[in-house]
Parts: C-alpha cells; sequence; structure tokens
C-alpha cells in the first residue's frame, strides 16, 4: 500500500487554477523527487498535501487515512512534515530550542530525540546554543530538516532542500537526504538541480503547466532528453 | 521592501555614524555619571518603565501593533491595588523601612492577575474577532485606543476623578555617599521589577510556553506547522504582558513620594515606555528591558537642568535621536 | 433649551473640523496621526497668542508676547469693520501648525506606520508640556483668556453664540467644499491609491513620499484652524484641554464612529460622538426622575458612580464595537437606512 | 538592426552577502519584444527591480535612450518612460479600474493641491482627456464593460489585463512585464498576446517580458535573453535558445 496517495488534484490560489488535476504516489521508504519548469505547480502541489493550501478537487490519502479535507495542525501529527524553502527556522531560538519546538506536539522528554538528532547532524551538535539565525545557509538547511524530523515523521516534504546553496553544501544535503532515507523514512521533494536530485532518487515525476507530464524511476528521468524538452516547452 | 531600498550608504557616512554614535554613548556616560544620584533614581524609574515596556514588546511581536491600552492597563493595576488596600485588606502600613505594608505584598499578585484577566478578556472578545474579519494592524491599534479610554472611563466611573493615596506612613531616606540618596520603597520597586524580569526571562527560555511564546514571535507560520496553538500563545502572551502591567502600575504608585494615584497615571507613561520600546528594538524583550534603562535614566538626569514635567519629552526626544543613528533600535532585528 | 442647542451645534461644527483634518490624515492617505491634539494646541495658542491684548502683570499674567491684533487693526476700514484680523489668526493658526507638520513629516513619514503614531504622540505631549511649563509664553497652566471675538463688540453677549455658530458653519464650510473638491480631483485619487497600496503608487510614477507630506501638511492645517475656532468659542485656554483624551481620542472617536475615508463621515460621527459626550451631563437629572419602581439598589449604585465619567467609558467603548460591527462607520447605515426609507415610501406611493 | 534603447552594463546587486545579480550586461533591441527567462534565482526580477529604480544597484550603469538611469528614484524613471508591472497583480483595490488607469499619467494639473482647487476648470478639462484616454486604453485591451467595477472583482486574467492596460496609460517608450502568462486562461491569454503585440505595432512600445510560460515565449518574443546565476547566459532567437544544451543544462542544473 502507498504510503501518500494523491489523484486528481486541483488547487490553486483565488480564482487561479494552478493544478489541473495531479495524480501522484509515494511509496514507504521511497525518495520521490517532483521536478518541473518554473510556476509548473511543484510548490502548490507540495503546499497542498501538507494543508496549507487547500485541494479543490480529488483525493489525498496518507498512511491509510484520507486528509484533503483535515486543517494542517491535523495532519503533522500523521507523520507529515514539512521543510518549507525559505523562513524555515526560528531565526531567535537556539538549535536546541528550534528542536523543541520541532518536537512540540511530542509528549515524552524530548532529549532522547533531540540527542539522535545530533548524531545525525554532527555539525548542529557543535551549534547547540546558538542562536538559529546565525547559521550558514547549509546549517540552516540541516536545521530546518532536524527540526522537521523531531516528529519522527514517515514522510518529510522538502521544498528546494538545497536553494541558495553552494555546489559543495548541495551534495552534503543530498548525502544527508539519502542518510535520512536510510533511516526509513520516505521523502518527497522539489528540486531545482534535477540531475543530482534523480540520482539519488527512487522515482521522479515532471510536472509542466500544472499536470504530471512524465513519471520514472529517478536514473531513467535523468537520462531523458525529453525532460530538457519539456522545460523549454519544444516538444 | 522596495521602499527602504534606497537606505544604502556610503562607507564614509557609515563612519561618521559610528563616531556620533560613540560620541552620543560617551556624552549619556559622563552626564549620567556627573548626576549619580539622578541617574540612580533613572533605574529605579527604568524598573518600572521596563515593565511596562516588555509588555508591549511582548504583545507587539506576536500581533505586530503597538498596544496604546497599556497604560491603562497600568492604572487598572493601580486602582485594583488601592481597592484592596482601602477596603479588603487590613490596615496596615509600614512594614520595615517601606511606608506600605505587608497587605501590599498580597495586593500585588492579586493586581497582577487581574489584569492579566483584563487583558485575555480583551483579547478573546475584542482583538480575536478582529483578526478573524482581518482586520488591518492599524484598526486593530485604533481598537486599543478604543480600550484604552475605555478603560480610563471605567475606572473614573468606579474611583471618580481625584487624587487618592494608599496608605502610607512617612518615609526615610538611606543616604549614601556621593550625594546618593535611596528611598527604601524605591529598592522595593527596583527589587520586585527584577524578579519578575528574571521570572520573565526563565519563563521564556526555560519553559514549553514560554519557548513557543518565541517561536511564535519569531515565524507565526512556521509556529503553526509545528503544531503550535498559536491562538493559546496570544492569550499567554496577554496575560503575561497583562500581569507585568499589573505589577508596574502598583509599583508606579509607591515609586511616588506620596503613594498618589490618579486615572492617568499609567497613561503619562504611554510615551516614556513607546520611546523605551522602540529605542531598545521593538519586539525584543531584552531591548525594552535596555531601553527602559536608558529612558529611565535620561528622563531623571534630565531633571538637573530641565523642569521635571518635560520628562516625557525628553524621552520622546532620546527615542528620535537613537532612531536617526539606529532605525532598528538598540537590539532591534525585525523591519 | 435653544442656547444649549446653539452651543451644541458650535462644537460640533468645530469638532467636525478636526475629525475633517484627521480624516485627509487617516480616511484619505493612512496616516496614522495620535497627536491630534498638538496641531489643535499649536492652531488655539497662535490664535489666541496673536489677538489677546498685552498681559497684566497686576494680575498676574506673565506672558511676554500679545499681537493684540484685534485693537491693532480696528481702526482700519475695511478690516476693522469686518472683523478681518480673525481671518489673519486663523491663517496664522495653519501657519504654525504647517510649519511643525513639515518638520515632523520629513523626520517621520518614510518610517513605519507605527513609528509615524508614536512620533505624533511624543510630539503632542511636548507640545503640550510646552504650554504648560513656559510661562513668558503661554502663562502656564492658568492659560490665556479674555481673547478677543469676531463680532464681539458689535453683538450683545447674549446673542453671540448665534452669531459665532455661523462664523464657524462658514468656516467650516468652506474647508468643506476645499477638501470636497481635493478627494474628488486627481490629487485626491493618487492619496487613495498610497492608501491602498503604496508600491503601486510608486510603480505609477507618484512621488509617494511628497504626496503624504502634503497630506500630512494639509491635515495639520485644518486642525490648527480648528484649535483657532475653539479659542474663539471659549475665550480662554490652557494646558488642560489639550490632553490625549480631549485632544486627540474623543476625535479619533468621531472619525471612526462616523467612518473614515468618507466625506459626510467627520460630520456624522461628531454630532453622535459630542451628543454622547454632552449628553451625559443630563444622565444625573435622568436619574433623579427615575420612579421608584426601579429599585433602590439600583439608584444607589447609579449615585454612586461617577455618572458624568460614564461619558468616557461608553465613548470607548463605542470605538470598539463600530470597529468590531460596523468597520465602515456608522455613515453608510445611516445612507442605507435613508435608501430603505426612501424605497418604502416610493412603494407606499405607488400602492 | 534597431538601435538599442536600454544598454546594462556590469550591474551587480548585493543583499545582504547574495550576490542576486552578478556583473549583468544586456542590451533590449529598440521596438522588440525581449524575452528574459532563466531558473529560479537566475536574477530576473533583481534585474527588473534595478531598472525600474526599485532597488540601487552595488555597482554597474543602466543607460536608457543613451542616459544614465541607475540610481534614479523610481517615478523619474517611469517619467522617463520605463514602465514596470508587477509578478501578482497590484491592482489598487477598492478604486474602479478606470480609476486604476487614470492615476497613471504623468504631470496631472490636479494633482497640484493648489489647482485642484484653484483651477477647476482646467483640472476638469484635463479630467476629460485622460478619461478618454483611460476608455480607449480599456477598449485596446477588452477591458471596457468592467471599466466602473471596483479592481477587487476582477478575475486573476483580468487582473494581468489591468496591469497590462495601467502601463499603457503611461505612454511608455518601454515596458518591464514580469510573467504576464502566470494564471491566466487561454482566451485571455489570447488577448493579452493580442494586446502586446499591437502596442508595439501601433505605439512603438518595446517589451522586456519575464515568463516562465515557454510556449508564450516562443509565440511572442523576436529575441530571448537566458540569465543564469545573475549574469546572461546566453542569448540569440527563441528557436535557437530552445535549441541550446547549455540552457537546458542550467535549467537542470548540472
Amino acid at each position: 500500500m502507498p504510503l501518500l496517495d494523491a489523484t486528481g488534484v486541483r488547487a490553486g490560489y483565488g480564482d487561479t487554477e494552478i493544478l489541473h488535476g495531479v495524480d501522484m504516489r509515494v511509496d514507504p521508504g521511497e525518495i520521490v523527487t517532483i521536478i518541473g519548469p518554473n510556476g509548473s505547480g511543484k510548490s502548490t502541489m507540495m503546499k497542498s498535501i501538507v494543508g496549507i493550501v487547500q485541494a479543490s478537487a480529488g483525493e489525498i490519502w496518507f498512511d491509510g487515512r484520507r486528509i484533503e479535507a483535515m486543517r494542517a495542525d491535523r495532519r503533522i501529527p500523521l507523520g507529515l512534515c514539512y521543510v518549507p524553502q525559505t523562513e524555515n527556522v526560528f531565526p531567535t531560538l537556539t538549535i536546541t530550542e528550534n528542536l523543541e519546538m520541532g518536537g512540540f506536539l511530542r509528549n515524552d522528554r524530548l532529549d532522547g530525540r533531540i540527542r539522535e538528532m545530533f548524531d545525525l547532524f554532527p555539525d548542529l551538535a557543535e551549534k547547540r546554543n546558538t542562536k538559529a539565525g546565525a547559521l550558514s545557509g547549509g546549517q540552516r538547511q540541516m536545521m530546518a530538516v532536524a527540526r522537521a524530523l523531531m516528529l519522527e515523521p514517515k514522510l518529510l516534504l522538502l521544498d528546494e532542500p538545497t536553494a541558495g546553496l553552494s555546489p559543495l553544501l548541495m551534495g552534503t544535503v543530498f548525502q544527508m537526504i539519502q542518510n535520512i532515507n536510510a533511516t526509513g523514512v520516505a521523502i518527497l521533494m522539489v528540486e531545482h538541480n534535477a540531475k543530482k536530485a534523480l540520482s539519488i532518487s527512487h522515482r521522479g515525476y515532471v510536472l509542466a503547466v500544472g499536470e504530471v507530464r512524465l513519471e520514472n524511476t529517478g536514473p531513467e528521468l535523468a537520462g531523458d532528453p525529453q525532460v530538457g524538452r519539456l522545460y523549454l516547452g519544444n516538444e | 521592501m522596495f521602499i527602504t531600498a534606497r537606505t544604502m550608504r556610503s562607507p564614509a557616512v557609515v563612519r561618521a555614524s559610528r563616531v556620533a554614535q560613540a560620541v552620543l554613548a560617551v556624552v549619556f556616560v559622563v552626564l549620567a555619571l556627573s548626576e549619580i544620584g539622578l541617574a540612580v533614581n533613572g533605574i529605579f524609574l527604568g524598573s518600572i518603565l521596563a515593565l511596562g515596556a516588555v509588555g508591549i514588546t511582548l504583545v507587539f511581536g506576536v500581533m505586530r501593533f503597538a498596544n496604546i491600552a497599556h497604560g491603562d492597563m497600568m492604572t487598572m493595576g493601580a486602582y485594583v491595588a488601592f481597592f484592596l488596600l482601602v477596603s479588603v485588606l487590613p490596615e496596615h502600613t509600614g512594614l520595615g523601612p517601606f511606608t506600605f505594608g505587608f497587605p501590599l505584598l498580597i495586593a500585588i499578585p492579586v493586581s497582577m492577575a487581574a489584569v492579566a484577566a483584563l487583558a485575555v478578556g480583551m483579547d478573546v472578545f475584542v482583538f480575536r474577532r478582529l483578526r478573524l474579519h482581518r482586520a488591518n494592524i492599524v484598526t486593530i491599534e485604533i481598537a486599543s485606543l478604543g480600550i484604552a479610554i475605555a478603560i480610563r472611563g471605567f475606572i473614573q466611573m468606579i474611583w471618580d476623578t481625584p487624587v487618592r493615596y494608599f496608605p502610607n506612613e512617612g518615609r526615610q531616606h538611606f543616604s549614601l555617599p556621593a550625594d546618593i540618596s535611596i528611598a527604601p520603597n524605591h529598592l522595593f520597586v527596583s527589587g520586585a521589577a527584577l524578579v519578575l524580569a528574571i521570572a520573565l526571562h526563565l519563563l521564556l527560555t526555560r519553559t514549553k510556553q514560554g519557548k513557543a511564546m518565541r517561536a511564535t514571535s519569531d515565524n507565526p507560520d512556521l509556529a503553526r506547522a509545528s503544531g503550535i496553538n498559536t491562538d493559546r500563545v496570544l492569550l499567554w502572551t496577554w496575560g503575561i504582558a497583562g500581569a507585568l502591567a499589573g505589577a508596574a502600575g502598583v509599583l508606579l504608585v509607591i515609586f511616588n513620594a506620596t503613594s498618589q494615584l490618579k486615572p492617568t497615571i499609567g497613561f503619562q507613561l504611554l510615551v516614556p515606555l513607546f520611546a523605551a520600546v522602540v529605542v531598545g528594538g521593538i519586539g525584543n524583550p531584552y531591548g525594552a528591558f535596555l531601553g527602559a534603562m536608558l529612558i529611565g535614566v535620561s528622563m531623571e538626569v534630565s531633571t538637573a537642568w530641565a523642569l521635571p514635567t518635560y520628562k516625557p519629552a525628553i524621552a520622546f526626544t532620546v527615542m528620535v535621536i537613537v532612531l536617526l543613528f539606529r532605525p532598528r533600535g538598540l537590539l532591534g532585528s525585525k523591519g | 433649551m435653544l442656547e444649549f442647542l446653539t452651543a451644541f451645534a458650535i462644537l460640533v461644527g468645530i469638532y467636525s473640523v478636526f475629525a475633517l483634518g484627521l480624516n485627509v490624515h487617516w480616511g484619505y492617505t493612512g496616516l496614522f496621526n495620535i497627536g491630534v491634539a498638538g496641531f489643535f494646541a499649536l492652531g488655539a495658542y497662535a490664535a489666541a497668542l496673536l489677538t489677546i491684548r498685552p498681559p497684566l502683570s497686576n494680575q498676574g499674567e506673565d506672558y511676554l508676547y500679545s499681537g493684540d491684533l484685534a485693537n491693532r487693526l480696528d481702526s482700519l476700514p475695511v478690516v476693522g469693520v469686518l472683523d478681518l484680523w480673525f481671518v489673519a489668526a486663523l491663517v496664522a493658526a495653519s501657519l504654525v501648525a504647517a510649519a511643525v507638520a513639515l518638520v515632523v513629516g520629513t523626520i517621520t513619514i518614510r518610517l513605519r506606520g507605527d513609528y509615524l503614531a508614536i512620533a505624533t504622540l511624543g510630539i503632542a505631549e511636548s507640545v503640550r508640556l510646552v504650554f504648560l511649563n513656559e510661562r513668558w509664553l503661554s502663562n502656564v497652566s492658568r492659560g490665556i483668556y479674555t481673547i478677543p471675538r469676531p463680532f464681539g463688540d458689535i453683538v450683545a453677549p447674549q446673542d453671540y453664540d448665534r452669531v459665532y455658530l455661523v462664523v464657524v458653519l462658514v468656516v467650516f464650510v468652506v474647508l468643506f467644499a476645499g477638501i470636497r473638491a481635493l478627494v474628488h480631483s486627481p490629487w485626491g485619487r493618487v492619496l487613495r491609491a498610497i492608501r491602498e497600496d503604496e508600491v503601486t503608487a510608486e510603480a505609477s510614477g507618484k512621488h509617494v513620499f511628497r504626496f503624504k507630506l502634503q497630506a500630512f501638511v494639509l491635515g495639520a492645517v485644518i486642525m490648527g484652524i480648528g484649535g483657532a475656532l475653539y479659542a474663539f468659542n471659549f475665550r480662554a485656554i490652557s494646558p488642560i484641554t489639550f490632553t490625549p483624551l480631549l485632544g486627540t481620542f474623543i476625535i479619533w472617536a468621531m472619525l471612526v464612529a462616523g467612518g473614515s475615508g468618507r466625506l459626510y463621515g467627520p460630520i456624522v460621527g461628531a454630532f453622535v460622538v459630542w451628543g454622547i459626550w454632552s449628553g451625559s451631563q443630563f444622565l444625573p437629572n435622568v436619574v433623579e426622575r427615575l420612579p421608584e419602581a426601579v429599585g433602590a439598589p439600583v439608584l444607589d449604585a447609579l449615585e454612586s458612580v461617577g455618572l458624568p465619567n460614564i461619558r468616557f467609558f461608553a465613548v470607548g467603548v463605542l470605538v470598539v464595537l463600530v470597529l468590531l460591527y460596523a468597520p465602515d462607520g456608522i455613515t453608510p447605515g445611516i445612507v442605507r437606512l435613508r435608501e430603505r426609507l426612501a424605497g418604502r415610501m416610493r412603494r407606499r406611493a405607488r400602492a | 538592426m534597431a538601435s538599442a534603447i536600454l544598454r546594462v552594463r556590469g550591474l551587480v546587486m548585493d543583499f545582504g552577502g547574495v550576490r542576486a545579480v552578478d556583473n549583468c550586461s544586456l542590451n533590449v533591441d529598440e521596438g522588440s519584444i525581449t524575452g528574459l527567462i532563466g531558473p529560479n534565482g537566475a536574477g530576473k526580477t533583481t534585474l527588473f527591480n534595478l531598472v525600474a529604480g526599485f532597488h540601487k544597484p552595488t555597482t554597474g550603469r543602466v543607460t536608457f535612450r543613451d542616459e544614465r538611469i541607475d540610481g534614479l528614484p523610481s517615478y523619474l524613471i517611469f517619467r522617463k518612460g520605463i514602465v514596470r508591472t508587477f509578478q501578482i497583480p497590484r491592482e489598487l483595490k477598492r478604486m474602479s479600474v478606470l480609476e486604476n488607469l487614470m492615476l497613471v499619467p504623468s504631470d496631472q494639473l490636479g494633482e497640484s493641491m493648489w489647482r485642484a482647487v484653484a483651477a477647476r476648470w482646467l483640472v476638469k478639462r484635463q479630467e476629460r482627456a485622460i478619461e478618454a484616454q483611460a476608455r480607449e486604453v480599456l477598449e485596446f485591451t477588452g477591458l471596457s464593460e468592467v471599466a466602473d467595477l471596483p479592481a477587487e472583482g476582477l478575475s486573476g486574467g483580468q487582473k494581468k489585463l489591468l496591469e497590462l492596460a495601467r502601463t499603457l496609460m503611461a505612454k511608455p517608450r518601454m515596458v518591464l512585464l514580469d510573467e504576464p502568462g502566470a494564471g491566466v486562461n487561454p482566451t485571455l491569454l489570447r488577448r493579452l498576446v493580442g494586446g502586446i503585440r499591437r502596442a508595439r505595432e501601433e505605439l512603438g512600445i518595446t517589451f522586456l517580458i519575464i515568463e516562465h510560460d515557454m510556449g508564450l515565449v516562443m509565440r511572442l518574443c523576436d529575441h530571448v535573453i537566458v540569465m543564469s546565476e545573475g549574469s546572461v547566459l546566453t542569448q540569440g532567437a527563441p528557436a535557437a535558445v530552445q535549441q541550446d544544451d547549455r540552457v537546458v543544462r542550467a535549467y537542470l542544473g548540472d
């Protein structure tokens, strides 16, 4: 049974429809990447899965429950955590405090989980009492991901995790994503560095103008010349 | 974001501005040291301002508006204490070196609770509804103005306008070298303010609810996405701001040599309070504390050469000077 | 009763002028001024100082400057007869308010809205403190009295209020007509655009800062004129009048209640709020005449609360209620009501 | 070959340590419809903001019709004939569509406080002329039937048309359009394309257009400039750019 199963999702802002019926699924333990030209609806798809944007039609099932009508804060405890592209940390809180806020909904003591996060991200452990606003771009991105992992989600949604990072740091972030995935967390991400992202993904989707145009395994999509044509509109 | 784009400064201007800031800081320190007695008084005044300013800045942090009713919330705290001292609690004055008696120690927490309840009520009955209507910030601000008038009207309805006094007994001063004389009440005021400030600091840094308050102030969307109930955070914030305002109101009365109160005492402090908030950097509670001390000392030291009644104008002038050099205040980060 | 109504109408007229000025700031441009009292005071003192006779030291009048304009210009042919010195006083009041607004506006209008609010509040308090403390300028808390009145020497005192009502109405109508012309002009269109979205206005090539500053100064000028009208009405002013509550907030209450950004909002609001304000003084009489049936405890309770003080409470609550339930003020409601009545009458006529 | 109406040379823009535009140089030919494309974060919108005077560049120069304009305030650049639109339409919500347009013309007599009161006849006469112009532009963009509605009542696509109409009201020499096609339905899109073409042909206006819908770029533009990481990657005829491997790589990020 797929972990996430979306069918015929339509969504948009105001009277402008961005997604015109998108089907998408993520199986347990998968890394799935959505790529596509600007304005194709990638972020909107993420947001309608998380509940920040309300789907106007279609069904979204997560872990055996139908969620498209739920409020965003009800979806989080189901095991669905989201890292926005920007403004994804609390800048005046320390790293430890950021993690505590990530685990706000947990009722147990957080120390154990925080220690696990510091094991996963040794860079953050060194700076545990630094304010998140003082972190560099790459560390901040790790901070944001670690914050989202505090609730031990089944599915982690990442919106452009490498935006604004240097090529070296990009590699680090992709490595981090693979490490997280190795612990059994499924990942759905939107990425601009299509080639690199697809090379670490099990599967990928190419969105254009609010529709899924291509779907394939990661490596095969990465080598598909049709993808480039979709970006430049010359099919 | 577009409008502020033309604020880039050349290196020479930046350097000149740094020099001017350093000169101003030195002038401030020299003036304060030359009138050390007044400066010490300024710290006492500053501690009351701090209690009020921290509340204003906390509310600003989560709601993004400057609460005009804050001064009158302080007044409310003072009158609640007055009611308790005169009508409910046993009469007692002259606790140790202080002009007041032990009943005040009971009255302070009760006033804090009462004003906290008032503040929470303001949010539930007025501000939450305005948020639901997606009213803009200034509309919310005008509503706080309406509440300010209503609170004052309520106080005048119940207690009328003449000056009232807390039960009090003649006072002595502790004299220290360098012309410093300290009224015992002032020590109490500062001590109480310090205790409350430390309690607030611990709340904000050690408790889950306090951290959630700071998180909501930092990034409300991400707070919601982390499962934090931001509506409840707002209530907490109002409650804490109200409690601090209640305490500040009571302390304001015993800070005064004759323990007098009237329906305008809180409102009259609004300009210095806003000045403290702005000087410290809007939204930053530690900045508000620092700003309050700076404003308090400036106000008291100014009485060496200006009429004491000009103190609010001095507070305002200091604010304008600080803003000229640091548009976001001393510790401000939010735009 | 007629005297009361005349005095009432004069104050509604004067407060309408203030609310008109505030409407230019907030209603049409979105400038958040909570220091109306400052411009009010500047206008009042400027007009008063320019027209009063020289101080008499044996009566404890310590101010140094007096324009004595009323006497000096009295002998001039046309000016003397028509009491045009009064116009000069209004002009002076508006110039002083304009000068201060120009300085404050230049510094603060570029900053965020909250800062303008805090700055205007600070300026208003500073202005009040100067008039409260500077003996040579303003005779401190005793204030300035025996301010001459236009046509004061040709009209009998008992008839004077009616004459002054006409004066106030003429000034108001002139200002109102001017504002109306401006609001419907391209200038007013730019202001409304700024209120809606500053960036769009800027992207349409409008020098936003200049328009905001113009509106700020214009509003301040109107408030200054209002201050002068106020001074000539009471013939005496003192700093007590210019507290934030009486000088600023009641005017905000009027604008909010009447409906900001609406031409008739200031008048409607001034009428309603001043009605509540001055009507509350009759409350004790009403309470006295309440039948015993109401019950002694209720009557006692009513006696014990400071009845005249109810008005502060009532006005504050009114502002909050209007914001919650009629954010556009009560003027649109009145318009709707009138239309509904007109419709009903038409239907009845048809039937 | 037409001469360049806009020249950008060595433009750099830093935002607190991030270099959004990095040594960018380009020309836009007079009377052309030029597309500006590139992956997210390439610096396209920042370039618009720099040209239109909403930001001041860190270094570099911008010349418009052989006159330096970098560093000028936006309202002066507007008066020199460069008008921009926003990605998300910023219509004046509670003003009517007609008023939205009538706001735009510069140097209106009635924008002076004094003349608005003292020379009302002159102002009224000018107002009539401006209204006539506005109605003409509404006709041109097909918005006549909604002229008296408040702008907030328009559909997303109509708001895009209103943006275009507002730029035309300014009688510009050059228009910077930020994603005119986003969220516009096909019918309105055709009207938009028609409007832009007619404006170029009949009014001689030069267009520089940021657009992600490559189909629209191909249909509309004579020339395409590709930005990547803050500077110009390549440029040329639309079809050529479309086949360029470097462009594909820039988009796919390797």
